[in-house]
């Protein structure tokens, strides 16, 4: 089979992923070796494509598909889910991590905000979300005004505005926001999971446009993990649910509106 | 509690690239100063435009706008530079800008009369400046250099927004990992002062070494 | 990816909401510097010890480190503290905090090069010390330093964009959440280094003219 | 019989290791005009910026109209340092003329002469512009009253400072080789103005000069200074005809020599 | 006969709006020294610098040693103007020292002489140091080769810069007002090298000064400048004993009367 782009990450021996730092999806430990769900299974299918490492650069949401396309990165592993905007900026392989939407609040919601919707309708209420990450579109399509989507550089700001009282809600996914509220062991904080009026996110590793055979080729091997129950070895102890990512296909999330 | 020891290990390695593009940027920087300095008091109108083009717009463009450029459309425009590269591309260059007004102003500071001794003793004008006019201009340049040096080692920290692990950067990974903001903060505002404090020294040191020839010590 | 007029004028609204709040920043943040400035020059002249050294040890810490760090503490550490700031007054604090330093410099200059027999003038004449410096000291100081104080105002015109990166919703800001949402970031990023060229060429013909006009005192 | 305004006794004076001024005592009467002369660097400048209070004294004891200078009492009646509001109402007694002028660029000469008595004695504007045209109608500066002092020659801008020491009324003056700086053909208008200064007011003058001439004409009484102690004091006419010390001699002789008029 | 070294023809130079040369002719014979003299703004030093193409004439013709300076022939023969190498070449002829010494203060007083022999004639560091050493000797200066010029007195500033001046063994040497920037007890030591120069070698030497006597002295032809133009040249005695034109006689009355010797 003609793939030069894999031919060429096997020739230089790693493949550079781009990453966002937010356990459980992705995280960078105290000795800067990365971990997380995603670049775990990436590292596992690189591997046997015969590219026996990969590379990780942390970035922000938004500058991860610019980054794909200024060819900064071979692939982004971070839980960037699938959206149909995105399907059409790049290449998704078939779903890895699946994960609910969920709300960071002030504990006992003083807002009453449980649905983007909700934000929306609140006149005041202001929600934090990663920079062109997947829950500043859902705020901003629920019709919150551009001025109350606050974009946060990274978890750990946002977790400190909401206890600062900067915003109201701090929004990632379900994982993300426990693992968060795990860390700051904070009595003040409440999470509310799922978010109802967000449907349910895959992602999936994401390849340049043109780089389609190498992601074709990391499909088989992502199947063939999913076959054999390694997929569910790696990604469980994250909490993350193999069967989800299983029961659905990149068609059907590309096409979800 | 928290096991600081593996944190403050990632901000020396941090640390360490601060220091990298400081050094790379300074370097960058100095040589395009002189090309350029020199460029705005050529005596060919295309090369002082050229100069002066250069020196207008990486001064008039601000720093954080030419990183952004050089690492996210440069190579949409076909230009492959790793991260390293773009930052010390945009460092370097921007800083190089300031720097090249710093030559001119110096060369420009030595007296008319010292040109005119040189053409008396029929020097070319490559020799004039090589062994008169910028002996003398560079101990006026230095001061201003030490200020231009510690601009560029406080404006890397602004390449960790476009990913390179630098020691801002690394501070940034320790508070997502620890959830603590003061102790990795604190820590790399000492340690850039150290870093600036250091600079400083090193320059008033050279300073003095330099100036000693033309007070007349030597004997 | 090639340029898209179209698109351009589609997020031009959306820029310029940005660059009403950068000049919105700067403004703020060069009238604080300007008082900073002012305050850190005066106590840096205070015969007492102990206020001169630690004001002075002060400043040269806040000159030796990274504005963006400095943004980063006072954003997300000093609320840890009780002190919580909304994004765009951190900026402003911060960016005049900094910049203030670099302006107590030039006042200090500016004051420097008000002769000694002015201070002796108004001694004999009996003012007070607050007369002397409001009425002798001052309005002599003052003049020569604007085009100084001018300079470092589009300085730090052109490091707002480090605001975005708390939060404050400015032109970078803006840029770069277009670019998040829709993936191009050639035509945010080149309209915000056009716009900071634009401004900066006409600075520099706003200080060629204050030059022209305060830089020379008569004595 | 009045007793002296000005009261010098054994004050000291070093810069570093230079001593400038060595135990030296002198008195002055009020109303007294007196030239200090003497060679250069022999402390006469030195005397007047302490009288001004722009140098501190090391030792001794400065009395000024009855009152101590560089000290005052404490409740008990000791003598303490003096803090700066005892300095600034002593100033009050005393006026300066510089040798630069050093008058406020920034401000017309109206202004300059107005300035301090609107701030330190809270003269309404219109009272201290109507002294100051008076004071400056007597230096002959009154129509350049709106004038920037960058405008003037060298001998008016002397001139306009001497009308702003005088806006604070001191009761004493001193002068410190006013006319030192200006050209050759400018001297004379400020000589002049200072001697119907002179004649007309009962002001005591305490004046440092190189113009034997002037200080012949002006002075009650003349003081040679030389390294900081005074060799020979007494009337001009003595002084300047018959020295008696060795140095004071050789001094005018020197003087002469380079042409000054005697 | 010999041919003149310095062939000036109808020179003129103008700054802005200022005609400073006006269409000047003059000839210098291999040997000779000239003293230009002429009252402030004349000129001299524009002619001077001039030969020395720090400034570029107007118009006119200027050939030194048979040789076109600010022109030279292009293949057809026809003149065009020079290029920075036709300059260079002919700059080895010549050479200057300044009122103001313009010694390289980063550089040693040997440094400062050996410079540009070693750059521009490429003479290996021995012989630039030898021969340095035997000018320095000859200005009396030899003592002091190693200092730097800031440890040294206006006039042994100067007769480095002679030295230096000396060392491209240029034919012509131009000096413009070499003294008048000394203290009065200095300008005779640098007079007296300069006497000596003129005495032992045959360089033809142009002197710009306002030192009548010396250029009396030193002079084989005099010229008189008056704005831009020759108005009167003569032997010395001629100049300064007789003067035919009336602005050559007021000239010498207002210099005599400001104490210069003649
Ligand atoms: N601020 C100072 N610091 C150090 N030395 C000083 C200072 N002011 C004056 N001196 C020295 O004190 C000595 C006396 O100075 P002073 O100005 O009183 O002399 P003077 O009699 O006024 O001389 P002149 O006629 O030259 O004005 C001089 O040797 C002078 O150099
Ligand atoms: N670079 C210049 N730009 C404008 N004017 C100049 C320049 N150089 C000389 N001049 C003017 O040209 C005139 C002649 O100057 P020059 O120096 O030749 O006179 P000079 O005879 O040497 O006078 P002096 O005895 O004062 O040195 C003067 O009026 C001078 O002001
Ligand atoms: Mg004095
Ligand atoms: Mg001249």
């Amino acid at each position: 089979q003609d793939n030069p782009k894999l031919e060429q990450l096997k020739e230089q021996g790693f493949a550079r992923i781009a990453i966002a730092n937010e356990p459980p999806f992705t995280a960078v430990a105290a000795d800067g070796k990365v971990s997380g769900a995603a670049p775990d299974v990436a590292r596992v299918i690189f591997e046997r494509l015969g590219v026996p490492e990969v590379v990780a650069s942390i970035s922000e949401y938004g500058a991860m598909i610019p980054g794909l396309q200024a060819r900064r990165h071979d692939a982004v592993t971070a839980g960037l889910f699938m959206r149909p905007e995105r399907c059409a900026a790049v290449a998704y392989s078939e779903p890895v991590l699946c994960d609910a939407e969920a709300f960071l609040v002030k504990a006992g919601n003083p807002k009453g905000l449980n649905t983007f919707a909700d934000i929306a309708a609140h006149a005041d209420a202001t929600i934090g979300a990663p920079g062109g990450g997947t829950e500043e579109r859902l705020a901003l399509e629920a019709g919150v005004p551009r001025d109350r989507v606050v974009v946060v550089p990274d978890g750990q700001s946002g977790l400190r505005m909401v206890q600062d009282g900067r915003i109201d809600v701090y929004s990632l996914p379900v994982l993300s926001i426990s693992d968060l509220v795990r860390l700051a062991n904070d009595d003040s904080l409440e999470m509310i999971a799922p978010v109802s009026d967000a449907p349910v996110y895959c992602d999936g590793a994401a390849f340049r446009k043109g780089d389609e055979a190498l992601r074709d080729a990391f499909d088989v091997e992502l199947a063939k993990l999913k076959e054999s129950g390694e997929f569910a070895q790696i990604i469980e102890p994250y909490g993350f649910s193999a069967a989800a990512a299983m029961s659905t296909s990149r068609e059907q999330l590309c096409a979800q509106e | 509690m928290i096991d600081w020891s593996g944190y403050i290990g990632l901000i020396l390695q941090g640390a360490l690239v601060t220091i990298q593009l400081t050094i790379m940027g300074c370097a960058l920087a100095l040589a395009m100063a002189f090309i350029a300095g020199l460029g705005r008091l050529s005596h060919l109108a295309p090369v002082r435009w050229l100069a002066t083009a250069y020196i207008e717009f990486f001064r008039g463009t601000s720093i954080f706008v030419q990183l952004f450029w050089a690492y996210f459309v440069l190579p949409i425009m076909g230009f492959d530079l790793s991260s390293l590269q773009a930052g010390v591309l945009a460092l370097g260059l921007n800083v190089g800008a300031y720097g090249a007004e710093v030559v001119r102003g110096a060369v420009q500071s030595i007296g008319r009369e010292q040109f005119e001794a040189c053409v008396a003793l029929n020097l070319s004008r490559f020799q004039t400046m090589r062994h008169v006019i910028l002996p003398q201009a560079l101990i006026v340049m230095l001061p201003t250099f030490c200020n231009n040096a510690i601009e560029l080692l406080k404006a890397t920290a602004i390449v960790s927004l476009i990913s390179l692990s630098d020691m801002t950067f690394q501070a940034q990974v320790v508070r997502a990992q620890t959830g603590n903001t003061l102790v990795p903060f604190t820590t790399i505002l000492i340690l850039y002062f150290m870093m600036a404090m250091t600079i400083s020294t090193a320059m008033r040191w050279l300073e003095r070494r330099l100036a000693r020839g033309l007070d007349g010590v030597r004997s | 990816m090639e340029w898209d007029w179209e698109f351009v004028w589609s997020i031009m609204p959306t820029m310029i909401e940005g660059v009403k709040i950068t000049i919105l920043a700067t403004i703020l943040g060069s009238l604080v510097a300007a008082v900073v400035g002012l305050v850190i020059a005066l106590l840096r002249r205070s015969p007492n010890w102990f206020i001169s050294r630690p004001v002075g040890l002060f400043a040269e810490f806040i000159r030796g480190t990274p504005l963006l760090v400095q943004l980063y503490f006072l954003f997300y550490v000093l609320p840890g503290a009780g002190i919580l700031l909304s994004p765009l007054v951190a900026g402003v604090i911060g960016l005049g905090l900094h910049y203030g330093t670099y302006t107590a410099e030039v006042y200090r200059g500016g004051i420097d090069n008000v002769p000694r027999g002015q201070w002796e003038a108004a001694k004999a004449c009996n003012l007070n010390p607050t007369q002397t410096w409001l009425h002798v000291i001052l309005p002599q100081a003052i003049p020569p330093m604007i085009p100084a104080l001018a300079n470092y105002f589009i300085a730090m015109f052109k490091e707002t964009p480090l605001l975005s990166a708390i939060t404050v919703l400015e032109l970078m800001n803006q840029a770069r959440s277009i670019a998040n949402t829709n993936y191009r970031y050639i035509e945010p990023m080149t309209m915000v280094g056009v716009f900071f060229l634009v401004i900066s060429i006409i600075s520099v013909f706003g200080l060629r003219w204050l030059e022209r006009r305060y830089g020379r005192v008569e004595r | 019989m009045a007793s002296p305004i000005i009261k010098i006794d054994a004050i000291s004076k070093s810069f570093g290791a230079l001593k400038v001024l060595d135990d030296l005592s002198m008195q002055v009467m009020p109303g007294e005009k007196l030239a200090l002369i003497g060679p250069s660097g022999s402390g006469k400048t030195t005397i007047l910026r302490i009288l001004m209070t722009l140098e501190r004294i090391d030792g001794g004891h400065i009395e000024i109209d009855g009152e101590q200078l560089y000290h005052m009492q404490k409740n008990g009646g000791e003598l303490v340092p003096a803090d700066e509001r005892h300095l600034a109402r002593m100033r009050r007694k005393i006026g300066m003329v510089f040798q630069l002028f050093n008058l406020f660029p920034h401000k017309s000469v109206l202004d300059n002469v107005t300035l301090a008595p609107m701030l330190t004695q809270k003269m309404p504007r219109e009272a201290a512009e109507k002294r100051a045209m008076e004071l400056l109608d007597m230096v002959g500066m009154a129509d350049k009253a709106k004038n920037m002092p960058s405008q003037l020659s060298g001998g008016q801008k002397q001139r306009v400072a001497i009308a702003r020491a005088l806006a604070l009324s001191p009761r004493i003056m001193l002068f410190d080789e006013v006319t030192s700086a200006l050209d050759p053909e400018l001297v004379e208008e400020v000589l002049n103005v200072m001697r119907r200064l002179a004649e007309e007011t009962d002001m005591t003058m305490l004046l440092v000069t190189h113009e034997m001439g002037f200080a012949h004409d002006f002075a009650d009484r003349v003081l040679f200074f030389d390294r900081g102690r005074i060799v020979e004091e007494g009337a001009p006419d003595d002084i300047f005809r018959n020295p008696k010390q060795e140095r004071t001699q050789s001094f005018l002789r020197k003087i002469i020599a380079a042409g000054h008029r005697v």
